[in-house]
């Protein structure tokens, strides 16, 4: 009986997604207490920065998982996109640390060639994944891999040095008061709802995702949906690579190492769920907001980083354990 | 099928032989701890050349800082039968087994930039503990005589160097006269990357904002990147310090800006030093003259920073 | 059934609810040696609920449960299992990688005295077993690549392995064709013989007169009469089941007006390797084309082929004069083609999306403002039609899966209506669906006939195929055995086709 | 007959392409028949592959377990840690403690200190093991957040130092030959044969595959899937604690920063070796050989001097490459 009011009420919770929202205003309250300057506007928008890069890729990861799919390549297309921008722009010089630049071609040109990198990538991604008939989760890991050495490669492992203003405005530029991440980003998410929620190409995905072959029989063709979620993913990785180099004014292989599974975290902390057609950009970025206010508030509390992992794995923890009660089946269904 | 496959072995087991027959130059080994940084990347570039020169063949395998890697490492340059050996090792103590079988097969060891425990021919590089005493007193005299907050970002625990450089700090600061002045507001991590010291000093940035006087990082790649958290979060009246000597530092401090002082930790001078110490040890039986090969510290500041910068130097 | 026979299993004032609903209302049922107690019911009337209990998934709130006339308490299902209760679940539950031998004896394996499992001896055990019930199946297959009928016979298998007293089939016929009925129902007979007590679920109603000694009634969790079989009749038996009279050939009552002139759809030398060969098929404008034949007999892939969802190896498709390139569902349905699939829950179905989404998905295009999607132009298009099919949900965001089986079929329907189709294909529109529903199907597809639509009609429940086709082609291992005109189709000559016999 | 070959190569096809790729090595490297070479090959396979057989568990079961690397760590310094007679003491501020020459004050006798490092690797698995059976919540989450909290707990309590001293026995553990055969891949085969036994010859191994099958069938037919949902992950991580034993064993120290990325590793070797990711299909058999593989073309390009990132780059191509073949083979065998 007991089980079943919890049961009841987590449903009720759930169902709103009212738990997240809760616990986000719970975290503001206690972050302003501990740091009277915590909502102040700078600090606001030192946040906005800093959730805009890990907000690029978990956007892609959001239609990856809507699809039913996972991808792990993202962080290493970050990393890639990034030594890919810094070399075209010491084109012909000796990679490595040389502060002259040399571009390739126009840097405009190059960020768009870039994107069309990454979205290539996950093109490949999807590819495998609907062609070979290989698990999402294993294609992607080889993609990972891969990713990751070939920027490693192409850079020889070194890090390339400085780069020009544009490409660092990305990163670091200001539109007033506000970083231009943040703008790019927010704009970002308007576009991606929009397109979920408001188009067919939304809704089929949402089909795709939980069930590809009603999906099919009802005259959507599932595959085309699967390349396009993971083109997609690869192209926000490359976006978010670009913007990084541009922050960290380098382009560097080791960048973002384990990003992946942030990102993947918070979209399920978000409450999208691994079955696929559940869930939405909306909530991912509740679930982006939360983990990298509970790092703020930890770093604001003083405390070095590496009790702030192990604090970190217990919330994240705590926040899925909290997300998953009442539905019977859990709030994440084994896939 | 299987003959054949036998016969064909065979064959080029014997070819090989023949072909390592003719190669006469000797083979060494270096076990690379990472290539992260210019520091490393000029030692790479040093090691190939001195071999070179020397007339010796060298393979350089780079750990990524991962112990377990560099020990399989090692193994594999084993295998393939290096007549000795060059470690940068990544932990002080990590690769303290494999020297030892190594060494049981009577393979000299020559330990480079970071001093290793065990049984070595040589180490080559500078007093890390004395590096860390030049800039702790350069605190402690010059930039913050009435003391002050300081954040350390160290590159690994455990790697000997950020063990020596940053001891030697804290133990200037822990002389009965500094007691008390000082503080050490959190000790960071950054394996002596450039864009990770960024990192760690944003977080550091977040969790002590204007409390902090002076960072001192245990290379300058870090102390680059630190610098450029810094200045983008408009912190600019916060000291910064670094080790090794990149150029990058050197034009940073002829700027006289908040980047104060270096020490100078000449990657390439150890390497030819090890390089030809092994080499010499190999083919003419040369015995090192002393065990330990310590190069010169140097403080570098903006009085004498003039002197030993040049922009088209490798490091 | 006679009194004195003795009672294997008893349920006493069972009462279960969940949040929201009252499943069970103390209910009382109880089961004799040698009987078959049929257990009937419309969806949602608790008989599952019933068994769940009775099988050890779920546990009751208050009630008893006596077994040999001492009160039991079910923890689990092995528990029940290890009591000799053994329940035949409508999915048959099946671990597709293992093997038949091993779906026996799961967890039962015969161990030596070191405990290794000994594979020889437990595929001998596994091999006797199925010989007592006439199967030709090989225990060292994996259960997966066996037809759904082979493994319903590998879990009555399993049943005599676990010597159950109690065996409960729950709507065996579902999944099986009438020829492969039939061998159950000896099965049974022979397991009566035996001793054992029989549970028999099942929504046709001349099965449970077929094999039924005793029936017991449930509607909307309550109790409505336990019966012997031989001092009721159907009429009765249906107002038990549905609380009111209804007349079981209302849908006659509409005639289809037989418009020979206008082909809708030709299908000729369709073959697909190994599953059909040289199908010849023409469905004319306004008339309802029943395909009758065995699980497996290829009806289904026939249907799939037709449609684009698997690649025919050879054979065109003409529709309306003009031939068609159809590769996938996506051209069909452009073309006027749809399907509304066997399976409806994993095929035809969007489970955890609402009433609304599944009925609007195939139409969203004529849905829109401009490029975005209009959701009250969703809302008016979805509320019109569960007003017109009747489609019983408190709101139009009800998820699909909280619907019972006649409503989802609607639903399917629902999302082919909206669109100008030319060719409906109904695969099982019947299948799994309470009386009451059943008929509000089958009225449906007539009037969609009427409307001059071309309709061809799966199903391998003869009295609807005889009740609603115009014409009705016999399948038999991927042929056409037979093409009747109603007329003269029978219930004979369908069963002798769909066996392969040409009747003279 | 051709039906025939298809359903060897389906099952067989694996071993086949080991095979290849060991006679690719002869004849691309004299060096690689050697014996020190294959030693070093069976070495370096050993750990990883000891993580993959725990993995194997779990992946057959129909989870997957994020936290082994990180397991690896945290056991290899709690270790060490015992040595040095603190118990879960954090160490505190100061960084450079354990610099100097070492004095073992163990607190426990040797054998029992490994037990208990044993035990403590097995808790966490109950642990994660258990919160994603009773929640429901995908195995992916649960150990993601394990993998986070361990790494920051083992990194926090030394400051990432690693702890100098480790007595022979366990250096022989890593380093010791029996019959010229490594030590490491003695325990590896070993423990291998037991798992393959364990899975093939008892009904509680037929469990796990039944249950990786399918739960609810699994639960229907007679089977109480607590046990075994939870058991894998006991079996894979204590086998990463005894994998953490023994590169303590390897380093001469306790190093909480080993064996990141790991996991991946272990599930690569896994997938490739022919285990389906969705569960209920596999075999220790096909791990071992996954692992060998994987271990091969590392060995062999090193053999060649290729550089360490192409190596990567070769990785993830040979992990989508393995997993194609399969999906061919069984494809072919479906037919």
């Amino acid at each position: 009986m007991k089980r079943e009011i919890w049961q009841r009420l987590g449903q009720r919770i759930v169902f709103l997604n009212l738990s997240r929202y809760l616990a986000l205003i719970i975290l503001f309250v206690i972050a302003s207490l501990l740091a009277p300057g915590f909502l102040s506007l700078q600090n606001v928008m030192n946040l906005l920065r800093s959730f805009s890069f890990l907000g690029f890729i978990s956007i892609g990861m959001t239609f990856v998982i809507l699809s039913a799919g996972i991808d792990l390549s993202v962080a290493s297309i970050l990393a890639f996109s990034g030594v890919v921008l810094g070399l075209f722009q010491h084109w012909g010089i000796y990679m490595g640390h040389v502060d002259k630049l040399s571009l390739i071609f126009p840097t405009p040109y190059i960020f768009f060639s870039v994107l069309a990198i990454g979205t290539l990538l996950g093109f490949v991604n999807g590819l495998v994944i609907t062609k070979l008939n290989i698990v999402d989760f294993a294609a992607t890991l080889g993609m990972m891999v891969f990713a990751r050495g070939l920027a490693f490669a192409i850079s020889g492992g070194r890090t390339i040095f400085n780069l020009d203003d544009l490409a660092l405005f990305m990163g670091r530029g200001m539109v007033g008061a506000i970083p231009f991440v943040a703008i790019l980003w927010v704009s970002a998410i308007v576009v991606c709802t929009v397109i979920l929620r408001y188009t067919i190409f939304g809704k089929n995905l949402y089909a795709c995702g939980e069930n590809p072959e009603a999906a099919r029989l009802s005259g959507i063709n599932p595959i085309f949906y699967k390349i396009a979620v993971y083109s997609i993913s690869g192209f926000f990785a490359a976006l978010a690579g670009i913007c990084m180099a541009g922050r960290l004014n380098l382009g560097e292989p080791r960048v973002a190492q384990g990003w992946e599974l942030d990102a993947i975290a918070a979209v399920v902390i978000g409450g999208t769920s691994f079955a696929g057609g559940k869930g939405g950009i909306v909530q991912t970025i509740l679930g982006v907001v939360i983990i990298g206010v509970i790092r703020n508030i930890l770093s604001v509390l003083g405390i070095l980083p590496d009790p702030q992992e192990m604090i970190m794995g217990l919330v994240l923890l705590l926040a899925v354990i909290f997300g998953s009660l009442g539905t019977r089946k859990g709030s994440l269904a084994h896939v | 099928m299987k003959k054949k496959l036998l016969l064909l072995i065979g064959v080029l087991l014997l070819a090989a032989a023949l072909l390592g027959a003719q190669g006469k130059k000797i083979l060494i080994g270096f076990s690379h701890v990472a290539m992260n940084c210019p520091y490393y990347l000029a030692m790479d570039k040093a090691a190939k050349e001195t071999a070179a020169a020397k007339g010796a063949e060298i393979i350089v395998l780079n750990a990524e800082e991962d112990i377990s890697k560099q020990i399989a490492d090692i193994e594999s340059l084993i295998v393939k039968g290096v007549k000795g050996l060059i470690v940068n090792s990544t932990t002080e103590y990590g690769t303290m087994p494999i020297i030892k079988k190594v060494k049981a097969m009577g393979i000299p060891v020559v330990a480079i930039d970071r001093p290793l425990y065990g049984d070595y021919l040589a180490y080559v590089g500078i007093d890390q503990w004395k590096a860390g005493e030049l800039q702790g007193e350069l605190f402690t005299k010059k930039l913050l005589p009435a003391g002050g907050n300081i954040v350390l970002i160290i590159g690994d625990p455990g790697c000997p160097a950020s063990i020596g450089r940053g001891n030697g700090m804290i133990s200037i600061l822990d002389r009965p006269e500094n007691k008390g002045k000082y503080k050490i507001l959190g000790t960071y991590k950054a394996s002596y990357n450039q864009m990770l010291g960024m990192q760690k000093m944003e977080e550091a940035i977040a969790a002590f904002g204007d409390k902090i006087d002076l960072v001192y990082c245990a290379n300058d790649s870090m102390a680059l990147g630190a610098l450029a958290a810094l200045q983008n979060a408009g912190m600019t009246n916060v000291l910064v310090a670094g080790i090794d000597g990149q150029k990058e530092a050197y034009a940073e401090i002829l700027k006289g800006g908040q980047y104060k002082s270096t020490v100078i930790n000449n990657p390439t001078e150890i390497t030819q030093k090890a390089v030809s110490i092994l080499v010499d040890y190999l083919t003419k039986k040369i015995q090192p003259k002393e065990r330990n090969v310590i190069t010169g510290t140097v403080l570098i500041t903006a009085d004498n920073v003039k002197k030993v910068y040049d922009p088209n130097s490798v490091f | 059934m006679n009194q004195q026979a003795t009672t294997l299993l008893e349920v006493r004032n069972i009462t279960k609810s969940y949040p929201g609903v009252l499943a069970l209302d103390n209910v009382d049922f109880q089961v004799n040696a040698g009987e078959v107690h049929c257990l009937a019911g419309e969806n949602g009337a608790g008989k599952s609920t019933l068994i769940e209990i009775i099988g050890g998934s779920y546990s009751k709130d208050s009630g008893k449960i006596l077994l040999h006339g001492k009160e039991v308490e079910f923890m689990s299902p092995r528990h029940a299992q290890e009591l000799g209760i053994a329940v035949l679940h409508q999915e048959i539950p099946i671990l597709p990688h293992l093997s038949v031998a091993e779906n026996i004896f799961l967890s039962r394996q015969p161990v030596s005295k070191t405990r290794f499992i000994r594979y020889s001896e437990m595929y001998r055990q596994a091999r006797r077993l199925l010989d007592t019930i006439q199967a030709d199946i090989d225990p060292h297959t994996l259960l997966g690549d066996l037809p759904i009928s082979k493994q319903q016979l590998v879990s009555v298998a399993k049943a005599l392995s676990l010597e159950a007293r109690v065996i409960i089939f729950d709507e065996p016929s579902a999944v099986l064709s009438s020829a492969e009925l039939k061998r159950l129902f000896d099965i049974i007979k022979s397991l009566k013989k035996e001793g054992r007590g029989i549970v028999y679920i099942s929504h046709r109603l001349e099965e449970i007169f077929e094999i039924g000694d005793r029936v017991t009634v449930l509607r909307n969790g309550k109790l409505v009469g336990t019966e012997a079989i031989e001092k009721i009749d159907r009429g009765t038996l249906i107002k038990m089941l549905v609380g009111r009279q209804i007349d079981e050939s209302a849908g006659a009552s509409i005639k289809v007006a037989q418009t020979k002139q206008v082909p809708a759809l030709e299908v000729r030398g369709l073959r697909r390797e190994g599953v059909f060969e040289d199908i010849n098929l023409t469905v004319y404008r306004g008339e309802i084309l029943g395909i009758y034949g065995l699980v497996g007999s290829g009806r289904t892939e026939l249907a799939r082929a037709i449609i684009g969802a698997d690649r025919p190896d050879t054979g065109e498709i003409i529709l309306e004069g003009e031939k068609m390139r159809i590769s996938s569902p996506r051209d069909a349905i452009r073309n006027g083609i749809c399907l509304s699939p066997e399976d409806r829950k994993s095929q035809g179905l969007f489970l955890e999306k609402s009433v609304q989404e599944n009925i609007c998905l195939p139409s969203l295009k004529s849905l829109r403002n401009m490029l975005f999607l209009s959701y009250s132009k969703i809302a008016k298009y979805a509320s019109a039609f569960v007003t017109r099919l009747r489609i019983a949900t408190p709101h139009l965001d009800q998820y699909v899966k909280y619907l019972s089986g006649g409503n989802q079929q609607k639903v399917v329907l629902a999302k082919w209506l909206g669109m100008d189709l030319k060719v409906f294909i109904f695969d099982e529109p019947t299948r799994g669906i309470d009386v009451g529903a059943k008929e509000e199907i089958r009225i449906l597809i007539k009037k969609l006939a009427q409307e001059g639509k071309a309709i061809v009609m799966i199903s391998s429940e003869i009295p609807e195929i005889l009740n609603l086709s115009n014409r009705i082609a016999v399948m038999h291992e991927g042929r056409i055995e037979g093409l009747l005109q109603r007329e003269e189709a029978t219930r004979e000559k369908l069963m002798a086709y769909s066996m392969g016999a040409k009747a003279q | 007959m051709k039906l025939k070959a298809n359903h060897v190569l389906a099952d067989y096809g694996l071993y086949l392409i080991l095979l290849v790729l060991i006679v690719i090595s002869v004849i691309l490297s004299p060096l690689f028949f050697s014996y020190n070479n294959i030693a070093n090959l069976l070495t370096q396979s050993s750990f990883s592959g000891l993580l993959a057989i725990g993995m194997t568990f779990v992946i057959l079961m129909g989870g997957i377990d994020l936290s082994v690397g990180s397991v690896v760590g945290f056991a290899s310094i709690l270790y060490a840690t015992i040595l040095h007679g603190s118990f879960f003491t954090f160490m505190p501020e100061e960084i450079f403690i354990y610099s100097g020459a070492p004095k073992l004050t163990p607190i426990l006798p040797l054998p029992f200190d490994v037990l208990f490092v044993l035990l403590v690797g097995a808790f966490i698995g109950l642990i994660s093991g258990f919160i994603s059976y009773r929640f429901r919540i995908h195995s992916f989450i649960v150990t993601l957040c394990f993998m986070i909290f361990i790494r920051g707990l083992a990194v926090s309590y030394t400051h990432g130092q690693p702890l100098f001293g480790i007595p022979d026995p366990i250096s022989f553990l890593a380093y010791g030959l029996v019959a010229k055969v490594p030590m490491p891949t003695i325990i590896w085969l070993g423990i291998s044969l037991l798992c393959f036994l364990l899975l093939k010859f008892s009904r509680f191994g037929r469990g796990i595959y039944a249950v990786g099958g399918g739960e609810e069938a699994a639960r229907l037919s007679g089977l109480e899937p607590a046990k075994y949902r939870i058991f894998p992950y006991i079996a894979s991580a204590s086998l990463a604690a005894l994998v953490g034993i023994m590169m303590s064993g390897r380093m001469g120290c306790g190093d909480p920063k080993i064996a990141q990325g790991w996991e991946l590793d272990a599930i690569a070797a896994v997938v490739i070796g022919g285990t389906s990711l969705s569960g209920g299909k596999g075999s220790i058999g096909g791990t071992v050989v996954g692992v060998l593989i994987l271990g091969l073309i590392i060995n062999i390009m090193n053999l060649l001097e290729i550089e360490a990132y192409p190596q990567q780059m070769a990785k993830g191509i040979i992990i989508v490459a393995a997993l194609a073949l399969h999906a061919l083979f069984s494809r072919r065998r479906k037919r």
